[in-house]
């Protein structure tokens, strides 16, 4: 095998794509890898099936391997897996450029998109069928979200970040404690989005939501930072908790709402496939991950500059999980 | 010699064979070729598989086995320190070898001299050869990887001198079996029923597999989750099922059942009469000329990728649908809110319906066309317009192929994706109402499998679950169609 | 042998002809199948309640004349009819006319046997049923039943009416196809060697109820067995390389015949 | 109107036969009506065809252009090889800083000066960066050429390309879209000066897949998707005329081979996703073969086209008059030669519609390619089967999830590729079928 | 009707037929399609170098019996035979036994007419071609112009050889099929009511013909006409619902018959 083969997240895929390309052109005596998507899980899956040249060699994710999956790597044979954070990508709000401004605070999001909401003390069915009625700061029109799919790694970081903290806002989770008495189960009952159609999940990429928001205008969606910027003629983001999203704002954790993207490599495969050191090693250097580099540029906010020289040394040291 | 080589002149010998045994054959029969048992190709194509066959099924049994011989001997010449590791490292090393085996032959002796001396130079100079190398290679592999060049050589010359050989000699024995009374015909036939039957085996390989591929998982699946929550559960919710204990009915398939059927219900009631209108159309009205037409452009449809359905869908028909029934909605009613969701039943039923069309007519207007022509007149000939023949002659007649393509054009609608994750959502929900999203079993398996869900959880692994039961639920509906079918079925002519 | 003797004999004591009303006429009728002409302006009457058979040697255009007269020539891809075919003293090709109602008066046996895969009884009960002849299914069953009868078939099929009548023998079909068109009791039945498949037996039940019919249809049927011919009709009209050569009442066609030809191929001589 | 509707009675008997009111109106209502509705079902299938087909090509047409910008450039050697080292280090010209090349004669013809930062940085982002590759490539196929000033064609960038083509809504506000006003400005000097103009995009035909829109093209995947389509004709249709062949002809009649032909209607129904997860059992993981490879998309493509192949096939040899089988036999022809001599040439219209349509679906068909590795970003032509590759649909999906705009033109100019190709091969079916099609 | 009474005059000078060898001998044949039972018992032989009729009323039998003698049977789903069939002393239901074989030696002409969707040429040329009987393409041409000859095909089709054998009329497809099982020259001819779709001309032509062929061949006609089987047989067998009625010299069946059941079958007496 003369390629090296990637394959995982939609998420880190441009961006994979993006260092591929740029490493076929620079390193002219190996060919461009080949990078699949299909999902983090679907590509960890493969990236641990086994060691051999017929097994993939690096996996994208956009969220952290799971243990239950590293120790089935480490049953198939795939005992040295290497962990490389490539940066942060934040998720923002946004509806169709026609729409004035919008602020939102978790609390706003939570009490519309989740199930079940507190009124009057009493944790009810969701009743809210306009924005206006959550907040009176926010539109006068139908409540229509399109978030990630459960299947989405951005759902994820939507929950926790979003939804579990409004409920906490609104002081919503006393009430679920005192109603559920499993600590587990309560959590669960914070985050639960509601079913009647209002809250619309999309298992699509970002360009489906912005599909769906360009037919329905007052729609808002969950969209990754990139994707924002590429089209954000067509879309206004709103802020969240008053800090508009932006790479600076997000790499200096003012915006709440982001996410580690990463991926995992093989490290039997090192130095046995070729190429496959030097794809790592030009990754991680700042041509490609730092503020300046094309990645930035496509909107993945990069890391810190000490948690980049950390990331660089780790991949240096061949330093595994 | 290369292997395609070596075919090329096993179908060199087979070729004089079919020539020679063509010639004896004829020869034999001393001009009288009805002294023949067979017509002298039929001698001719006896001997060439005689010769062929045999040195074919080896070259095929030799390229499986003799791989593995070569690769254990070689790896047995691993030093210890290698052998040592883990046998997925030694398969790595392995592959090490065998790319240094390819580029070997490419090297001068100085180059391989320098590089025994300092193996550091290894990756470069194969560089400069084209050939990209791992860093770490090692120089015990370039021994190896002599050593396997050695035995491929060795095993594909074996190869060669037994093919051939076999080869000749079964034109031979092929060429001294040539009688007036062989029944080469008979003989020949019968490989070519042997290779029928094989290629009709491959279907039902292809079943095993399937079945195989997808058992162990789904076993893996009903291990963690009950089969009775996943059979008759209400609830498609998996995303908590996997953390809770408690959390019964998380992985129900009936909303998901009840959304694949409801969706291709409604797009079999959009296909089916337009399409089967279209064919009669086409088939019994037209004019040569709009059926050339027509015909062919309605077979587009079928050929248009799915995804861009789904897009169609998404950006076009929603949209219109859900504006058009605010607008009748206002002025029914005054109150101008839609009560059609862009995402819905009905658009992705309409929307494959569309893409149906197609599989309805073209093999609906080959089957009609196929009805006699004797039966036409008949009923013409009793006065019957030409729309009652239709209806009470013809259709009945095709009825059967015709129920037929419907089972086909259905079977795709139950195993239809694109268009229903982007048409009609991915909520899966238990309700009636046409104009509200729901979704389908073949939604969930590729979001299952594709998804950034944790490979080993039941999430992703209710895939399989459901992709097994999808297939006994086809099953057990193409059992019924083929009842159904032979009851009606008729011979005519 | 007797039979066709009889018969014979009894067709030499039918009644000159001349004087019947005509039901159809043709007039210089030419039929072509694209380039190919295979009727040359042929000019034939057909007389009302008679039966007037069409002889000639295989190829002649007997078939093909027969389809003009309810057409079924309409339905062949690049078949062309010029001429004019009158019923009634209508002109059938007239635009004006209806064909659906045409063959409904003038009905139809093929040369092939040409049941539809339905049970014997749907078989016959189809073209009362589109006709809307019977107003119940009672009478649907008289109909039927009668129907059989008179093609002989009653006996051989009352006990399975609902198998298939494509499961009958040959000649079973052909009476069944007889059958059907008569259930339509049309005013004119085109037949096209009607007894080609059948044994003797059944085409002497055939020929019997032709005669028997022949009070109230007008028949024209299409025969190679001049035998047939002589046993059946009151007319007989003799075809040549799609030319009309004979018209003639059939006891002088078959005595006497007016042209040569006609007296050859009789006499075998010539095809 | 009464009378019309009311079958007359009478006529049962062989009476006279009176002329009857055989309800002929009504009768040719209902016959105009069925017409009417053939027709209309035609029309309905064909306007949306071609809705679907306008929603597209409207979309899509202007992906065959691209805006290309011509301009002498001096291969300084300042910029290229400012420390005269690449007699030694032959890396030096493969990462020398091209993109400056290009800057600097744009900045010239636009009167920027060299020192205006700001200003630079927005010329640079007009020109694509795969510029760096069609300059190095020169320098690299002759070294000679630094030092000289040569007239070179390179891509616009894609926001210029799009803003060139009229795509960029110019009222937004000018942060939040991807040109400037100023090299909006550029932009239409450049074009009044005959540098910038739009050009045949063969770039779309002949390049591999591109993170940067401007550079993307087919490339691959029409290779990838030829492979595919090769792999599938060769072996689906002897195979699949051959098992039917054998079911239909020879096996018996009993329970087994119903049970296979109810097995074969069920493949047929069998969600395509699920192809993939064989394929990815049996040949990637069983018979080792590679990732990505159109090979084993081909093999698997064909096991799911199988199915329909052998239905359709089945059904035109079913269709063959038996008597033309039993004259055959009669006249002492095997069974086999009755079958390849009368019956599959009569049965060839129905055996292609078949394939046409197994074909067609397989050449639209993304889902089993996503297990096995063909939904990838591939930048390499494949050379043989066995090299990774993508096919037209899978490029028509990756390219409709982009984020940058100028994919959806790109997208739809896919879609009519793959429509294109829909099109020929439905065409040659059609001639071939034409040949044989008959009525009995 | 001078063609009729000359033949059986012909047929009446036959010499009585016991002595002659035995071509193929059929013991105690049944055959029951699926339950029903279509013969029963039939022992019949078939003489060399002779032509034999079967007659019998409509669906007595004929066909299927004739169908035994080529295991043209073997074709249709459910039908089952017991009892044996010799051809020469061979048993050819013998699993040893090559049915293609045996189709070459024993032909067949069938009932309703059936040339392949080729052209004339290729219809009549197919057989030999499949045998390899002609070594070039001059011979087949040869063999294509006499069998069509023999059919009395040759003046009509001639100048257009190369059209299709579908375009002809009945009568002309059914002598372009026998055209084409003479082409083999089989051992053996079986016809299935060869004539029913001819008018006498071609009638007497393919009697002439079988006249002419039954000294290099034998023949098994099934025929409705019994004058047709009095014409041209030397041997005649009688079925009657699946049962061999009498098996007879041919002019002694018509004219001295030992079977009550088929003297009232000629006379025409049930049916
Ligand atoms: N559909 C057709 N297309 C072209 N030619 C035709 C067609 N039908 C008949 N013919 C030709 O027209 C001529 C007359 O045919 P027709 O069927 O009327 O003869 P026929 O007298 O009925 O013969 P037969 O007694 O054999 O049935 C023949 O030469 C025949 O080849
Ligand atoms: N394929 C078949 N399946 C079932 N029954 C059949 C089949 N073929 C013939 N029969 C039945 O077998 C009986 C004998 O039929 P056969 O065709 O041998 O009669 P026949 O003497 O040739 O009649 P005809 O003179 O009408 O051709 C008939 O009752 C017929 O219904
Ligand atoms: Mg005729
Ligand atoms: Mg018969
Ligand atoms: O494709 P994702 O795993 O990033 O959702």
């Amino acid at each position: 095998r003369d390629q090296i083969q990637v394959a995982g997240s939609s998420t880190v895929l441009p961006y994979a794509k993006i260092v591929a390309e740029t490493f076929g052109e620079t390193f002219s005596n190996f060919k461009t890898p080949v990078v699949e998507s299909g999902g983090s899980g679907a590509g960890l899956k493969e990236f641990c099936k086994g060691v051999g040249e017929a097994t993939i060699d690096i996996a994208n994710s956009s969220r952290k391997i799971k243990d239950s999956e590293l120790d089935a790597c480490k049953a198939a044979g795939v005992t040295d897996v290497q962990e490389v954070k490539i940066g942060y990508d934040g998720i923002v709000f946004a509806t169709d450029a026609s729409n004035p401004d919008i602020a939102f605070a978790p609390v706003d999001l939570y009490k519309a998109l989740a199930a079940e909401v507190v009124v009057d003390g009493k944790l009810v069915a969701n009743p809210y069928k306009k924005w206006s009625e959550v907040n009176p700061a926010l539109p006068d029109a139908e409540i229509a979200a399109y978030i990630p799919g459960e299947k989405h790694g951005t759902r994820e970081v939507f929950e926790e970040k979003v939804l579990a903290v409004g409920c906490k806002d609104a002081g919503a989770v006393d009430v679920i404690k005192a109603a559920v008495a499993d600590e587990k189960e309560a959590a669960k009952k914070c985050i639960a989005v509601r079913k009647d159609g209002l809250a619309v999940d999309i298992d699509g990429d970002y360009s489906e939501t912005l599909a769906r928001i360009a037919a329905n205008k007052t729609g808002v969606g969950v969209f990754g930072l990139s994707f924002y910027e590429n089209n954000a003629d067509k879309l206004k983001v709103a802020t969240v908790s008053g800090v508009k999203p932006s790479v600076e704002t997000i790499a200096s954790g003012e915006y709440p709402v982001s996410r580690p993207l990463f991926f995992y490599v093989k490290k039997a495969h090192v130095g046995v496939v070729p190429g496959l050191k030097e794809y790592v090693e030009f990754f991680v250097s700042d041509q490609m991950i730092g503020p300046d580099g094309p990645l930035a540029e496509y909107g993945l906010v990069a890391a810190p500059d000490a948690e980049r020289e950390e990331i660089r040394t780790a991949v240096e040291a061949g330093k595994t999980m | 010699m290369s292997t395609k080589l070596l075919l090329a002149i096993l179908l060199a010998i087979t070729a004089v064979a079919f020539a020679l045994g063509r010639m004896r054959a004829l020869s034999l029969s001393g001009g009288k070729l009805s002294t023949l048992h067979s017509r002298p190709n039929y001698y001719g194509a006896y001997v060439a598989l005689v010769s062929f066959l045999p040195p074919l099924l080896l070259v095929a049994v030799w390229l499986t086995v003799s791989p593995f011989n070569v690769n254990s001997a070689v790896r047995d010449s691993f030093p210890d320190s290698v052998k040592a590791q883990s046998s997925a490292q030694q398969s790595l090393a392995f592959g090490m070898v065998s790319t240094l085996a390819q580029g070997l032959p490419m090297l001068s002796e100085d180059e391989l001299a320098s590089i025994k001396q300092d193996p550091a130079r290894l990756q470069p100079v194969f560089a400069g050869k084209g050939l990209a190398i791992a860093a770490e290679a090692q120089p015990y592999m370039l021994d190896s990887a002599a050593t396997l060049n050695a035995m491929r050589q060795r095993s594909q010359l074996a190869l060669v001198t037994v093919a051939i050989a076999l080869a000749i000699a079964g034109a031979f024995v092929g060429l001294r079996t040539v009688a007036p009374q062989l029944r080469a015909r008979n003989k020949v036939e019968r490989v070519i029923l042997g290779s029928l039957v094989v290629a009709s085996s491959i279907a039902i390989l292809t079943t095993v597999g399937i079945v195989a591929s997808m058992l162990s998982e789904s076993l893996r699946f009903f291990s963690v989750v009950p089969a009775s929550e996943f059979f008759f559960g209400t609830v498609w919710d998996p995303r908590f099922a996997g953390a809770g204990a408690s959390s019964a009915g998380q992985f129900g398939l009936i909303p998901l059942l009840a959304g694949t059927l409801y969706i291709g219900l409604v797009a079999m009631l959009v296909a089916v009469p337009v399409g089967l209108f279209a064919a009669i159309h086409m088939a019994e009205y037209a004019t040569p000329r709009m059926r050339a037409i027509a015909k062919p452009l309605l077979e587009v449809l079928a050929g248009i990728p799915t995804i861009v359905y789904g897009f169609f869908a998404l950006v076009t028909v929603g949209p219109f649908l859900r504006d058009i029934s605010a607008s009748l909605n206002g002025l029914a009613t005054g109150n101008y809110t839609s009560f059609i969701q862009a995402q819905s039943v009905l658009t992705a039923g309409i929307v494959m319906g569309i893409m149906l069309i197609p599989y309805v007519s073209s093999l609906s207007d080959d089957i009609i066309t196929a009805v006699p022509r004797a039966l036409r007149d008949g009923s013409l000939g009793l006065g019957a317009t030409r729309s009652e023949t239709i209806k009470r002659v013809i259709l009945p007649a095709a009825l059967p192929g015709i129920v037929g393509a419907l089972l086909m054009t259905a079977s795709r609608a139950i195993g239809e994706t694109m268009i229903v994750v982007l048409a009609a959502g991915v909520a899966a929900r238990m309700q009636l109402n046409p104009f509200e999203p729901m979704t389908t079993v073949t939604v969930k398996i590729v979001n299952q499998l594709t998804g950034d869900l944790e490979f080993t959880s039941p999430q992703t692994l209710v895939a399989f679950a459901l992709g097994i039961t999808l297939f006994c639920i086809t099953l057990a509906l193409n059992i019924y169609a083929l009842y159904i079918v032979r009851k009606y079925r008729e011979q005519y002519e | 042998m007797n039979i066709m003797t009889e018969a014979a004999a009894e067709a030499a004591l039918e009644k000159k002809m001349n004087t019947v009303p005509l039901k159809m006429v043709g007039k210089d009728v030419s039929v072509y199948y694209g380039e190919k002409r295979a009727l040359f302006d042929v000019n034939l009457d057909v007389r009302e309640n008679t039966v007037t058979a069409l002889i000639g040697p295989s190829g002649c255009g007997k078939s093909t004349f027969l389809r003009t007269l309810n057409r079924m020539n309409d339905t062949i891809g690049g078949c062309r009819i010029t001429g004019t075919i009158t019923l009634d003293g209508e002109d059938i090709y007239d635009p004006s006319i209806d064909v659906v109602e045409l063959r409904a008066r003038v009905g139809m046996v093929f040369q092939k046997p040409n049941p539809f895969p339905k049970s014997i009884y749907e078989n016959v009960a189809y073209g009362p049923r589109i006709h809307g002849l019977a107003r119940n299914k009672a009478d649907l069953d008289v109909l039927v039943e009668q129907s059989l009868q008179r093609a002989g078939l009653w006996n051989e099929v009352k006990d399975r009416l609902h198998e298939s009548g494509t499961g009958l023998s040959g000649g079973q079909q052909q009476r069944l196809c007889i059958a059907r068109a008569v259930a339509v009791s049309p005013e004119v039945i085109l037949m096209d060697e009607p007894c080609s498949a059948l044994d003797p037996i059944a085409t002497a039940k055939v020929e019997e109820l032709i005669y028997e019919l022949r009070s109230n249809f007008t028949i024209v049927i299409v025969t190679h067995s001049m035998q047939q011919a002589a046993r059946v009709s009151q007319r007989t009209a003799m075809f040549h390389l799609g030319n009309l050569v004979e018209e003639n009442d059939t006891d002088k066609m078959f005595t006497n015949p007016d042209d040569q030809r006609t007296q050859d191929y009789i006499m075998g001589r010539f095809g | 109107m009464n009378e019309m509707i009311k079958p007359a009675s009478g006529g049962l008997v062989p009476t006279a036969p009176t002329r009857r009111d055989i309800g002929i109106r009504r009768r040719y209502a209902a016959e105009r009506r069925f017409r009417f509705y053939g027709l209309a079902a035609i029309a309905f299938g064909l306007a949306f065809l071609f809705i679907l087909l306008w929603s597209v090509v409207s979309k899509g047409y202007t992906a065959f252009q691209q805006t290309e910008i011509t301009l002498p450039i001096e291969f300084s050697e300042k910029v290229i090889d400012p420390g005269n080292k690449r007699a030694t280090d032959p890396n030096v010209l493969v990462t020398a800083n091209y993109p400056l090349l290009m800057r600097n004669a744009l900045a010239e013809k636009l009167g920027v000066s060299a020192t205006d930062r700001p200003a630079l940085k927005q010329i640079s982002a007009m020109v694509s960066d795969s510029a760096r590759v069609t300059l190095r490539d020169m320098v690299a196929a002759d070294p000679s050429i630094i030092g000289k000033t040569v007239p070179v064609t390179v891509l616009a960038s894609a926001n210029v390309d799009s803003a060139f083509k009229g795509q960029i809504d110019l009222s937004v506000a000018e942060t939040n879209r991807k040109v400037s006003d100023q090299q909006i400005g550029w932009m239409n000097q450049l074009a009044e000066q005959g540098v910038l103009a739009k050009g045949f995009n063969t770039g779309l035909f002949v390049n591999g897949n591109s993170s940067r829109p401007e550079a993307a093209g087919l490339g691959v995947a029409l290779v990838g998707s030829l492979y595919l389509m090769g792999i599938v004709l060769v072996l689906s249709l002897p195979i699949g005329v051959a098992a039917s062949i054998y079911l239909e002809e020879f096996a018996p009649k009993n329970r087994l081979t119903d049970l296979i032909e109810v097995n074969i209607n069920n493949l047929a129904a069998v969600p395509s996703i699920v192809y993939g997860l064989l394929g990815l059992a049996v040949f990637i993981n069983f018979a080792a073969l590679p990732r990505s490879a159109p090979l084993v998309g081909g093999l698997v493509l064909t096991l799911m086209t199988l199915p329909t192949i052998i239905i359709a096939t089945r059904a035109a040899l079913r269709a063959v008059p038996p008597s033309i089988r039993a004259a055959a036999l009669g006249l002492g022809a095997s069974q086999m030669q009755t079958i390849f001599h009368h019956v599959l040439p009569l049965a060839m219209p129905g055996i292609l519609t078949g394939t046409i349509i197994g074909l067609a679906h397989a050449l639209g068909e993304t889902a089993p390619l996503l297990l096995i590795g063909m939904v990838a970003f591939v930048a390499n032509v494949p050379a043989t089967p066995l090299e990774p590759s993508t096919a037209l649909p899978v490029q028509i999906y990756m390219w409709a999830n982009e984020a940058e705009r100028a994919f959806s033109e790109r997208t739809s100019g896919a879609i009519m590729v793959l429509l294109a190709f829909l099109i020929i091969m439905n065409l040659g079916a059609i001639m071939l079928r034409r040949r044989f099609e008959r009525r009995w």
